[in-house]
């Protein structure tokens, strides 16, 4: 059923490989950036990929990329779709589809706050989402280091004491290695 | 667990601009007039706390601490995920209500504040704020051993860790989270303390006020509000 | 008899951007914050109204009170630390978050489960939906001012969680679903007690469907109110019981059957007004399937068996690079983990899809204009909205 | 005019009965709510010490003068209502200061606490507190309505506007009670007293889910404990001018107890079992239903 939808794309939107390794129902595809609209509203209108599930990226800090995951559901056909788009993480700037699926403003929203990636023309992109008066890098990228940040930020109490918990369960689980 | 990048620095340097609707302006009232707006001014009062004496005689205040241990006002506000808990106290299980214990929903009525669970920074200005609103002698407790020193979020970028740096605590619960049974025993070991005359946290907070401020002021990078805000 | 619709002629009409224009000074509105200390909100979360007598005229909806940085953290934890944190994500019905995140583990590391276990989750699962949907429907008679049936239902709220601690050992968060299978095997009579909680159960709700359901002021003040147009559900991301009270049956356990759902006999319950009552009545429905769910579940469970697959040596579990996205359908609608591996000991990223992200976030602000103040508890209420899971 | 202390004093002891009987009376009130809900419920004396904590409480903020005098009000509705109103019938004792005219005033004082309030909440200057005046005087305008009409039902019944004589009329066995010599105006009556009981489901001025909690939002310690002591008051003093203008009156200390708390739970067992209403929806029932019932009344007699 995948196979089929991804042959009658693939030509028309110069699509990457079809990657259906994880679980049944469920495929990823390469998606350059300037297809990203037509495929999106392809899939939305003709397709039945009419649910957004969710909006979200990875930082693949060793290939200086972002990657954007776009996951669509066609609840008629029991199908996910994941379109993944690539982009540079020193010009982080994304596409909207806000006016595709206006929940997806929100989403734009977090990705603004938490990776700083951008989304020229998504409504309210820009105002405070989660954070309050943050002036650190994005959180979500890979090299903010969440413990570093917590311990620069405040101090444990004093006589605190930490049991390893990676030798507190070997000990309970493997005594033999 | 992964291990510390020992070369990231915190940025220090950069400071949050003032939002713009913070910033003095003048504003047309509806009958024509022009008036000065500065939004981070109190039009009522923005000297600091002070400490309260106790009553006179002894007997008076003891009686006085009596009353105030046995009705406990709670604040309805759940700051953290402990506040599930609270509603089963409220409920015919364990129905916190028989040791005089109420919830009520304004700052200025209620004595204690629950900070239920962690606190994260947009929730600790909130909880500085409306423990500052609430009227004396008020009590906190901390729920929770993410109060305590971090607990599961001691990593965390947006929590905070010691809850007595930030308000006087009288009292910790500790749990993740904490069974009704443990905050009903709390309750009891806050009462004794009061009925003791040891709850003195409103008198703390007055009388280390900067001590409390400083603090509040290095993790709220944004701070705009008065300093302190009846 | 009296006409009480305000007329909207005085109100300023939208701009051109498709906002309204809205002038704070010239005292006609005022700005009115909900939340976060109110309790009239579901959680820690504020509402920023703007009312023009006690009409509402925009709303905006605040997060972040409660952000942990989940996702953040996750990526330092190796696979099997992330455990005992995932089920603090979503505080009233954690085990959604053990098992999503549990069958994505297992599915990028190639793990069958065991039956037993199978079974075991889905036992759970229901018995966190049920709980979920007492809560809901507490806080719904709450927000309208009937104290005494939230009262009942977190009694009966209460007297589950003493299975679920018999079953798991603790009341709140249990991390029992793990990795590869379950922590344990179900205890000696458990049927039976179970048996009397449901029966207990069924007879608070024939209480409330009286003072509740049959009531005339909660009818005039729920129908009619918060109507979620069924065209909004596709663009808005909505699911669960909220589009199914608006006639389209989505549920995850019946579109994509998951565990063991595709051997449980049992009916989506659907309404077709789409408005305050109609989803507290899908919900109301619900418990019911969720009743007989769970006592189909301890029929049909299995004698024996193991409770955990095989799993690697967890200090030294690596999973090979992939991404895999596991949904189920929780007590608010679609719920999902994306997670995404790199080959190391650590998920590279883990994105929590909870439901309440859309219906609180980007549906909810599209609905609050021109509902009364007194009903944006109720509206609020009715979306069944759980902060964490917004902001992580 | 010479000054009658004893009567003065009289008055005072009435009042100091009528509170601590209030306190008794609404903590056994919420005590019977919570074993609905299953629970144990409150200390049968903690409103006692909740009102000592109150005014034991250290700090107190104001807002301006009509904040201070805000409670004062309040109170003095209710106290006012009390004294202008024979308390115990057929005793001098206990008759305070009931006059000719006393009906009339009654029904002033009725109104004259929800009125302070109004001024003193307003100066407090919270949101919630404002929403909660209008809601609140809207509210109570319209259920006053039927009440209104009822007492002219009824004093064009009696020909008199003096409770004492009303009382007088209804004496000799329960069958002269107005509840039964006049049933229409008792029901209009009854509209107006479940609608200011500030119980669901008419209890939109205090909704704590919308607006948490009202008018009092601002007030804190003595000025709560003010308005506590008017809150266990004003409904006894209510409930009195309805016991003595529907329900016969009482003749002693003991009639007085039972007549109030069967009448006081009317209010609450609607209450427990209800939504609340949003507020011009309780208009329009008031309008819809108690005002033909108040207008029936009158037509009747």
């Amino acid at each position: 059923m995948m196979q089929a939808i991804y042959d009658r794309l693939k030509d028309r939107f110069q699509l990457g490989a079809l990657d259906v390794r994880s679980r049944k129902g469920l495929a990823f595809v390469d998606l350059r950036r300037e297809f990203l609209r037509p495929v999106l509203t392809e899939l939305r209108d003709v397709e039945g990929f009419t649910h957004l599930i969710l909006l979200t990226a990875v930082d693949w800090i060793e290939d200086e990329r972002f990657q954007l995951t776009y996951l669509l559901n066609n609840r008629q056909k029991n199908l996910d779709l994941g379109l993944r788009l690539r982009l540079d993480r020193n010009l982080a700037i994304g596409e909207t589809i806000h006016d595709l699926w206006p929940t997806a403003a929100t989403y734009q929203r977090e990705l603004r706050e938490m990776f700083g990636i951008a989304f020229p023309g998504s409504p309210r992109v820009d105002e405070e989402f989660i954070l309050e008066g943050w002036t650190d890098m994005p959180p979500y990228r890979r090299d903010f280091d969440t413990l570093a940040y917590s311990q620069q930020t405040h101090a444990d109490r004093e006589g605190r004491e930490t049991s390893d918990p990676r030798e507190f369960m070997k000990q309970i689980l493997y005594p033999k290695d | 667990m992964k291990h510390m990048d020992p070369n990231f620095r915190k940025d220090t340097k950069t400071e949050f601009p003032q939002r713009e609707e913070l910033k003095p302006r003048k504003v047309t009232t509806p009958d024509g007039q022009v008036i000065d707006i500065e939004p981070l001014q109190d039009y009522f009062c923005q000297e600091p706390p002070k400490v309260h004496q106790k009553s006179y005689f002894k007997i008076v205040e003891d009686f006085y601490n009596w009353c105030r241990a046995e009705s406990l006002w709670i604040l309805a506000f759940g700051t953290g995920c402990g506040a599930i808990e609270m509603r089963p106290l409220m409920t015919p299980r364990f129905d916190a209500y028989r040791y005089g214990i109420q919830w009520r929903a304004t700052p200025r009525q209620a004595n204690l504040l629950m900070i239920s669970g962690y606190l994260s920074v947009k929730t600790l200005k909130r909880a500085i704020r409306t423990y500052e609103q609430m009227q004396g002698p008020k009590y906190v407790v901390g729920l929770g051993s993410c109060t305590i020193n971090g607990g599961m979020y001691w990593d965390s970028y947006n929590t905070i860790k010691k809850l007595e740096e930030y308000l006087p605590v009288d009292l910790y619960i500790a749990g993740c989270m904490p069974r009704p049974e443990a905050l009903l025993a709390g309750f009891m070991e806050l009462k004794k303390k009061i009925k003791a005359g040891n709850a003195e946290g409103a008198n703390k907070y007055a009388e280390k006020f900067d001590w409390y401020k400083a603090n509040q002021k290095a993790v709220i990078k944004d701070w705009d509000m008065p300093d302190y805000n009846w | 008899m009296f006409s009480f619709q305000p007329d909207r002629s005085q109100y300023p009409a939208p701009g051109p951007d498709g906002k309204l224009e809205i002038d704070l000074e010239t005292g006609q509105y005022l700005k009115l914050w909900q939340g976060p200390n109110h309790p009239g909100m579901t959680g820690n979360m504020s509402v920023e109204l703007t009312v023009c007598g006690d009409e509402v005229v925009e709303g905006k909806t605040h997060v972040g009170y409660l952000h942990r940085g989940f996702e953040k953290l996750m990526e330092r934890r190796s696979f099997i630390q992330c455990f005992p944190i995932v089920c603090r994500i979503c505080v009233p019905e954690p085990d959604f978050n053990e098992y999503c995140y549990a069958a994505a583990v297992e599915n990028l590391a190639g793990i069958e489960v065991p039956e037993y276990a199978n079974w075991m989750r889905t036992l759970i699962l229901e018995m966190g939906r049920f709980n979920s949907y007492m809560m809901a429907i507490g806080g719904m008679s709450g927000a309208l001012g009937l104290g005494v049936v939230g009262q009942w239902l977190t009694y009966v709220r209460d007297i589950m969680l003493d299975r679920f601690e018999e079953l798991t050992g603790a009341r709140i968060y249990h991390m029992f679903i793990l990795p590869g299978g379950v922590r344990g095997h179900l205890p000696e009579g458990f049927k039976d007690r179970m048996e009397e909680v449901l029966k207990t159960a069924e007879r608070y709700l024939a209480d409330v469907d009286k003072v509740m359901f049959s009531n005339a002021v909660y009818k005039r003040r729920t129908k009619g109110v918060g109507y979620i147009d069924p065209k909004l559900f596709e663009p808005y991301g909505v699911t669960g019981p909220n589009a199914r009270a608006g006639g389209v049956a989505k549920d995850v356990r019946k579109d994509a059957p998951y565990l063991v759902y595709d051997q449980l006999d049992f009916e989506v319950p659907t309404e077709t007004a789409s408005d305050i009552w109609a989803r507290t009545n899908v919900r109301r429905r619900d418990i019911d399937v969720s009743i007989d769910l769970i006592r189909q579940i301890l029929k049909k469970f299995p004698k024996g068996g193991e409770v955990m697959a095989e799993i690697p040596n967890v200090l030294h579990w690596k999973i090979p690079r992939g991404e895999t996205y596991i949904k189920g359908e929780s007590s608010r609608g679609e719920y999902g983990y994306y997670l995404v591996t790199d080959g190391s000991g650590y998920p590279r990223r883990v994105n929590v899809r909870g439901p309440s992200y859309t219906h609180a976030m980007a549906l909810l602000e599209l609905l609050i204009p021109g509902t009364n103040i007194s009903d944006v508890a109720a509206l609020m209420v009715s979306l069944h909205t759980y902060p964490p899971e917004i902001e992580r | 005019m010479s000054i009658d202390w004893p009567r003065i004093g009289y008055a005072a002891l009435t009042l100091f009965i009528v509170i601590n009987y209030g306190m008794i009376m609404t903590a056994l009130v919420r005590k019977i709510g919570a074993r609905v809900s299953g629970r144990y419920g409150i200390r049968i004396y903690q409103n006692y010490i909740d009102l000592v904590k109150n005014i034991a409480l250290r700090s107190k903020i104001t807002h301006g003068v009509m904040y201070y005098l805000g409670p004062v009000f309040r109170l003095t509705g209710g106290v006012g209502l009390l004294l202008f109103v024979p308390t115990i019938y057929g005793s001098a004792m206990w008759s305070n200061f009931s006059f000719a005219g006393d009906l009339v005033l009654a029904l002033y004082f009725v109104f004259f606490g929800t009125l302070g309030m109004a001024l003193g909440a307003a100066e407090s200057g919270h949101p919630y507190s404002a929403i909660g005046i209008t809601r609140g005087l809207s509210q109570v305008t319209v259920a006053e309505l039927p009440l209104a009409l009822a007492v002219f039902a009824i004093s064009l019944q009696y020909q008199t506007l003096n409770i004492t004589d009303i009382v007088a009329a209804q004496q000799g066995g329960i069958f002269n009670w107005t509840l039964f010599t006049n049933p229409v105006a008792t029901l209009a009556a009854l509209f107006a007293f479940v609608g200011t009981m500030m119980r669901s489901p008419f209890d939109v001025v205090i909704a704590p889910q919308e607006i948490p909690i009202g008018p009092p939002t601002e007030y804190h310690s003595s000025y709560l404990a003010l308005m506590q002591t008017n809150r266990v008051l004003f409904p006894i003093a209510k409930t009195v001018i309805y016991m003595n203008l529907f329900f016969g009156g009482a003749t002693n200390w003991f009639e007085f107890a039972i007549k109030v708390f069967a009448i006081y739970m009317i209010s609450v067992l609607v209450g427990v079992v209800h939504p609340r209403f949003r507020v011009e929806q309780s208009i329009t029932f008031f309008l819809k239903w108690g005002l033909p019932v108040g207008v029936l009344a009158i037509l009747l007699v």
